[in-house]
Formats: C-alpha cells, structure tokens, sequence
C-alpha cells in the first residue's frame, strides 16, 4: 500500500493540534466566509418562495409569494403592531424559558443525584408533560386569570422538561473517576453541584435549552391562543381569522427571527461558557 | 374539485367532500348523520365524505387547495376570502340568524342590549366574528362601543368561570357554547343581538368551478341536507342516536345527561337559526333573502373584515333552491315519527 | 503541624461481583500496619489488587469484609486529612491547570493569595511553572501525571496515599521527584502509602515494602529497608539496597 | 479530627465497587420496595384530588373531583371508546416518533460532523422549529388532505428537534482520543458514526426521544384539533364543547398514562443499550 | 507477508498556537530514518514532543513543516498498514474487552472465528485469558494498558508505533513482555518505533535510541546499540549495555 487518503482530516472532525498555524486573518473576513453556505442557502429558499407560488399558481391565500409577505413586513403601520406584539410575546416566552431552565437544572440535579427522589417524582413530571397544553391551558385561566400567569406557566410547562431531562442525563453519566476526586476531597453536595456536576452537564444542559428556547416561543403562543389582549398568537387569530394569509406568513417570520435570536443568543453564552472544549470552542 | 371531488363526469353521483367547520361533531350538524344513515345522500347517488376542520379559515383553505368541494364557514370569513380573490360562492343558505348572542347569569339586572352600557363584556378574542357582531349590535342598541370594556376570556369553561366570578358582566358567544353551559348547569339567560336579526351565520358554500362542473351533485347535496333537517326536526331524539351511531365520540357523558345535552344544543340552533318561521311557513330551504346578503356585506366592509365592496350577485347564489326543496317533506317526517 | 497518624488495615477483604460471572476477589484478608509518619511502598504484579486497597484505604470503597483505621477513626468514608493521588491523572477539563491544583482548596473553603503562591511554588517544582494557566489538554502525558501529584500535595494531608504517581515520567525526572517527595515526607508528619512498579523506587523511599500477589490478592511478604532514615542516589549501590532489591523481586520471579 | 461522615456514599452518587455484595434479594420483591416512594407519592396526589376540589368548592366542570373522573374511566361504554381513540392517537404518535428519531439521529450526525453543513442549515431548522404548530398544521391539511399524513407531520416537526441537538451535541462532545483512534484505523464515515458516534451519543439520544415522546403525543393532539375524525384530540374536543370537565380529565389520564408507558419502553431499551454505564446500568 | 517499510522524517515541525498564548513549539526541525525493520526507541523528558512526533508519525497530526515519508507514501493521513498505541489506553467503554482487541478488525472488515482465535492468543500472552469478557471499567490500570497493546499488534501493521506501553506494568511483566515484544519484532518483517522512559529497556529492545531534548522539541543523539541482534535477559550485565545506556543517560543528567 503506498498511497494515502488525499485530504488529511478527511473525517470532518476536529484534527487534534489542528489549529491554523498561519496569522490570524481578519475576523470579520472569516466570519463573513464561514456564513456564505447558510446565505446561500437563504437566498435560494427566498427565490423558490417568491416564484415557485407564482409557477405552481398556488393561490395568494394558500401560500403567498414572498413579495406580499415581505410587503406587510415593510409597511410602517403593520410593522409598529408586529413589533409591540413580538415584544410580549417575547417577554411571556423569556420570563418562562428562565423560570423553567432555573428549575429545569435544579430538579435535574436533585433527580439525578438522589435516586429514590428520581423513582418518586419523575414519573408524574413525565405524566405532567404528557397532557397537551393546549388542552390545560385554559385551566390555568381559570384559576390565574388573563394577564401574564398563565402565559408564562405553559412556556415552564414546556421549557422546564427538555433542561429537567438533559441535565439529568448529564449527571447520570458523569464518570466515576471524577466523583470520586471530589468525594476522596470530602467535597459537599453542593460542592459537587457547582464544581463537578454542573460544569460536566453544561453541554447538556446547553443542548436542552436549545430545545427548551423554541418551545418557549411556542408556549407562549398556545396560551396567548387561549386568551390574550396582545402578542403575536393574538395577531396571528387576527389575521387567521380574517383570512390574511400573507399576514399570518409574515408573523410566521417575525416568529423564526425572534426564535434564531434566542438560539443565536444561547450559542454565544456556550461557546464562552464551554471555551475549554475544542469541539464546540471552534463552531458557533 | 379537481381532486377528492365528485367523479361522475355527468354530475350524477360520486363523493362530496363536506368541510365543516368545527373541530368535532356537535348535534348542529345531526343532519349530516341522518342523511347518510336514512340514505338521503344515497338517494342522489352521493357519498359524502365529511372533514371536520378547525375553523372556517381552514376550511377555506381546504377548499382553496382542492381538497373540500363544499364548506360550512361563517360569513366573515367567506366574504374574506373573496376579498382575497378566492373562488367562493354561498350556495345554501342554513343557519338564517345570529348564533352567537349575550349570555349573562340568570340573577343579572341586565335584560336588553342597551343595558349592556358601560359594562364588562367577555369575548373570545377581539379579532372574533362574535365580536364584531356584539360591536354591530351595540351600536345597533345606541351603546357607545368606546364605553363598553372587553375582556378576552377565551372559549368554553374559562368564559363562564368569568362570568359565574363577576370578572365580567355578560359573555358573547356561541349558542352551542351556551346551551352547553346551561346543561352543564350554569344559570343563564341569553339576550339575543338587536337590529343585527338577518345577519345569517354558518353557511354552505363552494366553488363557482364546482358549481358548474357538478351542478346536479350540488343540488342533490342541498336537496338531501333539507330532507334531513326535516326528518331530524321531527323525530330529534332518534336522529341524535343516530348521531352517536355514526360518530361515536360525539357521545360524551351518560345516557339521559348525554341525550338533553345533544337536544339542547339541536334545539337552540334549530330554534333560533334554521327552523326560523319562513322556512316552515314557506317550506323553503337554502334560499338567501337578497337584503340580508347586501346587510351582510355593507357590515363586513364596515368593520374592515372586506377591503374591495363585493357585489351581492357576486357572492350567492339561489339557482339551486328549487332542487333544494323538491322533495315530499310530510312523507320524510312520517318516516321519522315512526322511527325509534 | 498536626501530628502524624498510624494506619491499621484488619483483615480486609474486597470482592467485585458482576451479573453473570464469577466473584472478582481483589483482597482476601490483608492485615497491614503503617506507623504515624511511616513511608511504606506497595508492589505487586499487575491486577494484584494494590489500587483496590489504596480506595479502601481513602474510604473510597467499602471493603466486602474487615476494618481499616486511620489513627482512632474507623475508616468509613473518605476525610480530608488523607489525601489520594489517583492511578489517571484525573484533571478537570474545564479548568486551568493551577485550578486544577487548587480545587481541593477551593473545596475546603476560600483560596487566598497565599495558596495561589504555594501553588505556582508547587508547579516549579514539578517543572512546570509556565503551564499554570494551560488546560489540561495542552498537556502531554507525563505533565498531566505532574498536576496531579501537585493537587494531591496543595492541600498539607497526614496521610499521603500516591497510586503510581511517577509511571509516566523520564528517568531524570523521576529522580528528581523522588528525592522532592522523600524530602516533603521527613520534613513533615506524613504518614505515606505509595503504590509503585519500580523496585529500586520502592526500597529508596520508604521504610518497609509490602510486596502483594495477585488472584486473590493479599500480602506475601513485607520487607524492612535496612537504609538509614535520609536517603540520597549513592544508596543505590550500597549491598543492602541491592539485597532488598532482590528479595523484594524474588518474589515476582516465583509468581 | 477524628470523627469521619456517619454514612458511605452519602453523595447519592454511585459507588464504584458498591454493587450488592450479599446474594440478590428476590428481584420482585426489591422491585416493589423501590417503587414505594413513587406510590406513596401517587397516593397523596389522588386523595388530594378527590378531597380538595370539595374543599375549596371549585365547581365540577371546572376541576372534578377524581371520583366523577374514575367514574367516567370505568364506565365501559366511555371507556370503549377512549380506548379506540386512544388507539388512534398513540399511532400517529408512534410513527411520528419513528421517523422523527431516525430523521434526527441522522440529521445530528450529519450536521455534527460537517461543520459547513451545520453552518448552512442549522439556523433554517431552528427557525422552521420556531413557527408555531398550532398556525401551520392547517397548511398540512391544504397540502395532505386529512389522513393520517398531516398528523404525523406535526408530530414530526416536533419530535425532530430534541433528537437533533441532542445527537449534535452528543456527537460534537467526542473525545479528541477516541476520534483519534478511528481515524488511525482509517474508519470510513460510516464506520465513525457506527462505532463509536452512535455508541457514544446513545445516552444524549435518548435524553432527546424522552422529550420527544412526549412532544410526540402533543403534536398528535395538536393534529387531531386541526382536522381529525378519530383520537383522543377529538375526544377532548368534544368534550371541552360539551362542559364533560370529567370527561376531559378522564382523557388526560389517559394521555398521561400513554406518555408514561412510552417513557417507560424507552428506559427499558435504554437500560439494555447501556448496560456498559454503571449509573445507568443501576436505575429505570 | 508484506516486506518491511522504511520511515523517513525530514525537517519536521511542529507548533501548537492558542488564542492569547505565545506559540509551543512541540518539535523543531526533527530529522530521522527508521530503516526497513528497524526497531528504533524514543526517550527524552516528560513533554519533550515524544508524542507529538509519534503522532505525526502516524499522520494524526499534520507538522506545521516538514515532511514524513513511510515506504514510498508521503504521510497525509492515517494508514492501515501503521499501527499506534496510545499512552493512555483509550479503551471503549461500550465495548467488552475481546471486542475492543478486535475493533482495529472490525473497522476493516469482517471477524471470523480465526479472529476471535487471535484475539484470545493475544489476550492469552499478556496475562487476561480470563478477563476477554470483563468491561474496561472491570479492569486495573495495567491491564487497560495490555489489552491497549493487543489492539495495536492484532492488526498485524508493517509499522508499529507504541507510545510508552509498560509504563504500567511491573518489573516482572514488563520483562515478559518486552521479551515477547521483541520475538514478535524478530519474527516479522516489523519496523517499530517504541517511546519509553525506561533506559534499559530502550537499549534492550532497540537497534537505535533517539533521545530527544524539550524546548523545543528536538532530536540532540541517535545512540547504537552495539549488542546482538538476538536479546534476551543476560545482555544487561554485559559493558555494550552499561556503555550505551550510560550514553544515553548522559543527555537527562545534562539537561
Ligand atoms: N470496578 C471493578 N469491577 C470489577 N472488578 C474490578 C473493579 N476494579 C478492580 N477490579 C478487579 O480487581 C482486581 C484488582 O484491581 P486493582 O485495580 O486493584 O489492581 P492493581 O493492583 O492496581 O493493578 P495495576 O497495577 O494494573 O493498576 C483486578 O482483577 C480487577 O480486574
Ligand atoms: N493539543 C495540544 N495543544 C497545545 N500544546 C500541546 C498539545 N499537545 C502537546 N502540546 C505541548 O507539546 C509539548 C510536547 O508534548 P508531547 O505530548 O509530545 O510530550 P511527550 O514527550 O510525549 O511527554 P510525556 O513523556 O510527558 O508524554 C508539550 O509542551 C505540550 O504541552
Ligand atoms: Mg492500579
Ligand atoms: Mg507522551
């Protein structure tokens, strides 16, 4: 055998000690590099939607080509309404995300580390997720009225299982080697919480936040469905409603950007947050 | 349609794909189940195959995409949808009244429109067409809209928990939803819409494409429908058991409590909707009233619901009434009478 | 200084028992006692059970039968007085090589100036004073082994129990290392077990051998270093280092 | 000091070496002492149920007691036809979770080792996941009619995502050593992902399918609401319209009892797939 | 058989740069030839680039310049025909310890029984006929490592890098082993290369020693070892021995 595979580093995963060696190019050019495939890939999703609706003659009100939507989404009276109603539904879906990713990693921790806890009381949290929201929903109007409450309870309903579950797995997989560093330094619970625990699931962690941010946005909607005065489910009823299709496409959208923010927002707190790994310190 | 329509090239026969517009049976709809089960669709060599679909913008949609050949939204939404270009026609004309109306507890001073001045009105939402009507009928009433506070409280048991708690004074809604909670026990009492009478509510419509390439299908789809609404007026219990026949979820609760449930809901829609007096004393089904459809449409442009001002000749048809009603309606409700 | 304390090791058994498959014996009955401030070594053939024994002794495993005391404290769970170096270096990936030396600290209560300093004093000596503030993987092998052997000793134990801590290291710096250590363990009430491969290793630092064999493993012999109390590498050819030398290896050539 | 911590392994982590040194107990009945904390539990929540609703005097149709509920799930008519809707329900679900957690194992792998691919697509799955449900199933309905794809659909729009980051973060957390041993045994792609990435992100998938077998029955809910003539979707509904508050409990018990089994096959496969943890191997 | 490979490494580089660090330079201009069957070892200070080299060796790590060429193929990538051992042993947890011996098979095609066959004798030579079942979590330090060592030989590779492989092992052992090391060596047309701390085994096993010197990295002596092409346990006591290793200890005592 005297011929080698072409390409080093052939497999796509990191090459250990594959750093560029050469000087550092100016960040802003790379960054603009490495975006290229997902414009691309934008651009060409933004063309089909404008003419394929048109080749296809798929009617306006099924699917509108992208002009009428991007045409609501210009219009300044439109865009005021779009905006101020995001900013609730936004608000709703924050207030719950941070609330159920609190308790997404403290009852995580709590049911991995304790295991007599774990076969009590994760049973009826996976009973509990089990019930559709959109079905419980208008209980919690009953019982909470029509203000923020009951919004922001069905986004911790939501948000609160994906972290419970990823931060559980993570501390159940935590090597031996390692508890028994911090158990042979008499490390207390919470000591191994804070410095052992937390920092092995954070990737983990990260990971069910990810799922947690979208089903936020989600929530928030199913419980504005139920009864709101503002938020983007009320406009979206609105426009349902009264069959604006390209209305509803355009909040649609407002909806995708406002959940790529937060997901964007998420990767940026992990890359600082896991720097110390070469898998994700090298990706956004 | 194109596709999921009626086959027969001459119109006579195949499948008729009914989108209705509520996500679940209900006894509003028992006509449809006693027209399979008494083979009134059959008679007219249809087989109708029946979605239930969100709302009535879905069921446009669905219609839209070629996938309902005859749908049952509300107006607003129709005339929406023509708004928007859509190929739509009302066809036949069911529920001839407002089906929404006031509820407030029977222990409330309010009796009439013009009471409700200044007070707390829960709606589902703002954007509701129930909503629009109250607005309309207010207004109708004299009661300054600006002095009047609404409320969203959703649909079904957070709206009466509103209202049994006091949060708000009167709750619009459906009369499905009413009747519903009055079975469930709730004491209220509902004051029926003012100056706003004519503006019908559920109606079926279709295509002027469908209309015209499966005219005798259609007619024979509205001429079973009446055959049985007048089979299900004369013997309700028998049709509502054939209701839990067919659509076994349809059947919630036990025996007696189910059975009043299912009347009561029949029989509100049928009382103040569709067995109205000119259709029993006229013997007429389907036929739109040319002075309702142009109330209609003034009030839908009024309330921004229509941007363009639609023309009524546009928008309905009566061309088919005549099939609608050609059938011997006492031999139909003496077959129901004897049925059990 | 907090005075050094004696080990008692009774009778101590340890089986592993997996599903399916016949019990594991790692220690059948060791009895073993170390005197407060002893150095004492463990050899024995791989798999002969002397890391088993070193975490019964941490209080990391429970033994099947037996007791270990550790001064008049029965041995029932790990104590911050012993300090355990571990067989793997065992750093932590997320932090920085001198957080890595620092943690038992961290865990004890607050870091100060002064045990940053004793820590930057502590990679000098093991020859990496430049590399406090890499991570762990930017380490080789033999550096990582280093980082541990540094967070074994930040925390000033009574009792040292050191599983190999010098495998992976050149020759020259195992020397040098050795001698630190010998001259950390005399200058200081330190009771130490140490688990090692190298023969002359053993019978230059400490006071007695024990000499383990395995399947099941217990203790055939421990052996006296007849060398006086400070050690330096001309010992190395004196006729009673090469004597003990070889009774400690007769015993692997008989296994 | 010499006074030393009262009990072992009283971090609640596993002990290495600590398996059960005394002959094995009969397994039913250690089963059973190991569930008694979960039971008791359950039993505190159902007599809650039934005493606090009279207690506080909330109407019946807003929270029966668990009486009026038990009553309707033991009548045998309600429960024939719960039973048949249920049915219904848990196939859409099934088979959305099939394809969802095949879609996604796939997808993670793929986005997790080409990082150009995860660059290009990753932020048109977030934005896809942020759309609300709710507002695009009945475009489903216009493009699929309304069998059974539609609903499957939904379930697996929602069902993907947990799968997906889950693997992509499992996949992406890999050890620069293992990665290292592959590639110096020229593993093809495939090979990676077989042996070592998919054995190594076993324990991340399965933390994303528990998410996902409980969005999976939300998204069949969610499907049925849209347009559905048979599941538990259409029960609810029907029963929501008709004040039957029982019936609708009586119906999440049954959606609550569906998650649970799903919940508990997916720990049982993964008890055997991971059998080689120690943590994992030790709990269900 | 395959006929044996020469290995030539020309002006090989390598540096390691981390955001906000000054560059490591791990190796600087290493030059070397490893004949067709030679069997070359590799000693230097803990964090000398002993792996690095290694590494790049085996194509797992691209040299920032320079060039390594293996028969006539210029080293890109990894290579079937290169077999490496780890200095830690990277064993998977998944997988029992038969089936970790055999995954280098697997990954190149199918397993037979013959396979398994092999496997068992490996396992047989280095002491673990009992453990094939156990899982790595089951095993001692030591034995991770042999089962390591039985991965890298099943492949039956033309060049064979080990990276430390007795570091673990006892005296006892690691004599047995190196013994077997070496008749395997002999007794195929092998070119191996073997980083190792310990001095005698270096000038036991090998043909040439390299040492390597750290900061940077670099090559400062190629020793030849002038003993017999067949070794066994008596050439230590003979003055070629002494000679060469004390040559080679030279070069730590310097540094
Ligand atoms: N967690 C475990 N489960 C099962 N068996 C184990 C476990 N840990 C150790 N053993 C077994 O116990 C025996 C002793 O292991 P131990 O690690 O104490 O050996 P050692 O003397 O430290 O060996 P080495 O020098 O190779 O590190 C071995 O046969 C090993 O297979
Ligand atoms: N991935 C890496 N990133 C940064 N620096 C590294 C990396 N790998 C190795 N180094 C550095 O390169 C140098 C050489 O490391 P290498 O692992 O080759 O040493 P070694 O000779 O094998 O040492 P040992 O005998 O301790 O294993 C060290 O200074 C180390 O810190
Ligand atoms: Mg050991
Ligand atoms: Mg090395």
């Amino acid at each position: 055998m005297t011929t080698s595979a072409p390409t080093a580093g052939s497999t796509g995963l990191p090459r250990s000690g594959e750093l560029p060696t050469s000087k550092p190019r100016r960040s802003w050019a790379r960054a603009v590099r490495r975006w290229i495939p997902s414009l691309v890939l934008l651009a060409l999703i933004l063309v089909a939607w404008q003419f394929v609706p048109g080749l296809t003659k798929t009617e306006e009100f099924i699917f509108p080509p992208l002009s009428a939507v991007l045409d609501r989404l210009t219009t300044p009276e439109t865009l005021q309404l779009y905006f101020s109603n995001a900013w609730v539904t936004t608000y709703e879906a924050l207030i719950g995300l941070g609330i159920g990713l609190v308790l997404g990693v403290l009852t995580g921790f709590l049911l991995g580390t304790f295991p007599a806890a774990r076969r009590a009381v994760y049973p009826f949290l996976v009973a509990l997720q089990a019930l559709p929201k959109v079905a419980v929903a208008p209980l919690f109007v009953v019982w909470f009225g029509f203000d923020l409450t009951p919004k922001v309870l069905v986004v911790v309903l939501l948000a609160f299982f994906p972290v419970l579950v990823n931060t559980m797995s993570g501390v159940m997989s935590i090597d031996q080697d390692k508890v028994d560093l911090f158990r042979s330094n008499v490390a207390s619970r919470w000591q191994m919480w804070r410095h052992l625990l937390f920092p092995w699931s954070l990737p983990g962690i990260f990971a069910g936040l990810e799922v947690a941010a979208v089903l936020a946005l989600l929530g928030a909607i199913v419980g504005e469905f139920v009864s709101a005065r503002e938020g983007l489910g009320v406009v979206l009823q609105q426009q349902q409603n009264t069959y604006d299709t390209a209305g509803v496409f355009a909040v649609l959208i407002i909806l995708s950007v406002i959940g790529l923010l937060m997901n964007l927002a998420i990767r940026l707190v992990r890359r600082t947050a896991l720097s110390w790994s070469t898998s994700e310190g090298a990706e956004l | 349609g194109p596709d999921g329509g009626p086959a027969g090239a001459d119109g006579k026969g195949g499948t008729i794909t009914f989108g209705i517009s509520t996500p679940t049976m209900t006894a509003n709809f028992v006509a449809l189940a006693v027209g399979k089960e008494e083979g009134f669709f059959a008679d007219e060599g249809l087989k109708v195959d029946d979605v239930f679909l969100k709302d009535s913008g879905t069921v446009l949609q669905a219609m839209a995409g070629g996938k309902v050949d005859i749908g049952t939204p509300t107006p607003d939404v129709a005339f929406a949808a023509m708004d928007q270009g859509q190929d739509v026609k009302l066809i036949y004309n069911w529920a001839r009244r407002p089906v929404a109306a006031f509820s407030v507890l029977d222990t409330s001073p309010i009796t009439t429109v013009r009471d409700l001045a200044g007070r707390t009105i829960g709606v589902q939402s703002i954007s509701a067409g129930t909503t629009t009507l109250a607005k309309a009928s207010l207004t109708q009433a004299g009661v300054d809209v600006n002095r009047v506070k609404f409320v969203e409280v959703g649909l079904g048991a957070p709206a009466l928990d509103a209202l049994q708690r006091g949060r708000v004074d009167t709750v619009v809604q459906y009369d499905a939803q009413s009747s519903a909670q009055i079975s469930a026990g709730a004491k209220l009492r509902l004051i029926s819409p003012e100056g706003v009478e004519d503006l019908f509510a559920t109606t079926f419509v279709s295509s002027s494409a469908f209309l015209t390439s499966n005219s005798a299908a259609v007619k024979g789809f509205g001429r079973a429908w009446s055959k049985a609404s007048v089979w299900a007026l004369a013997n309700p219990e028998a049709a509502i058991r054939i209701m839990w026949k067919l659509y076994p979820a349809s059947k919630t609760g036990d025996g007696d409590k189910a059975m009043q449930n299912a009347l009561a809901i029949f029989k509100a829609r049928m009382d103040s909707a569709v067995n109205v007096d000119d259709v029993t004393a006229k013997k007429i089904w389907g036929q739109y009233d040319e002075s309702a459809v142009q109330h209609w449409l003034d009030f839908a442009h009024q309330n921004g619901i229509t941007k363009s001002s639609l023309k009524t000749s546009d928008v309905y048809t009566n061309a088919d009434v005549p099939d609608y009603n050609n059938f011997d309606a006492a031999a139909i409700q003496k077959a129901a009478a004897e049925a059990k | 200084m907090t005075a050094a304390v004696p080990i008692a090791i009774q009778g101590v058994r340890k089986t592993f028992s997996t599903a399916g498959r016949p019990e594991t014996t790692a220690l059948e009955s060791v009895d073993l006692t170390v005197g407060a401030g002893e150095f004492v070594s463990i050899v024995g053939a791989s798999g002969c059970g002397k890391t088993t024994l070193l975490r019964v002794l941490a209080g990391l495993t429970a033994p099947s039968g037996g007791e270990v005391r550790i001064g008049d404290r029965v041995v029932a769970a790990p104590d911050r007085s012993v300090s355990l170096m571990f067989q793997s270096p065992t750093l932590l990936p997320w932090l920085r090589v001198v957080d890595n030396i620092l943690l038992p600290l961290k865990l004890r209560g607050r870091i100060g100036a002064h045990e940053r300093e004793r820590a930057g004093q502590l990679l000098d000596q093991v020859g990496l004073a430049d590399f406090g503030d890499r991570l762990p993987r930017e380490l080789s092998g033999g550096m990582q082994q280093r980082v541990a052997l540094c967070r074994a000793l930040i925390a000033a134990p009574t009792v040292l129990l050191l599983d190999e801590p010098f495998g992976a290291l050149d020759a020259m710096t195992r020397d040098q290392m050795n001698l630190d250590l010998h001259r950390l363990w005399a200058s200081t009430s330190l009771t130490t077990v140490l688990i090692t491969h190298s023969i002359s290793e053993a019978v230059m630092l400490s006071q007695r051998v024990v000499v383990m064999s395995p399947r099941p493993g217990r203790i055939v012999d421990i052996v006296d270093v007849p060398l006086p109390a400070e050690r330096h590498g001309e010992l190395i050819d004196s006729p009673q280092f090469a004597e003990t030398a070889a009774r400690i290896r007769s015993h692997f050539a008989r296994h």
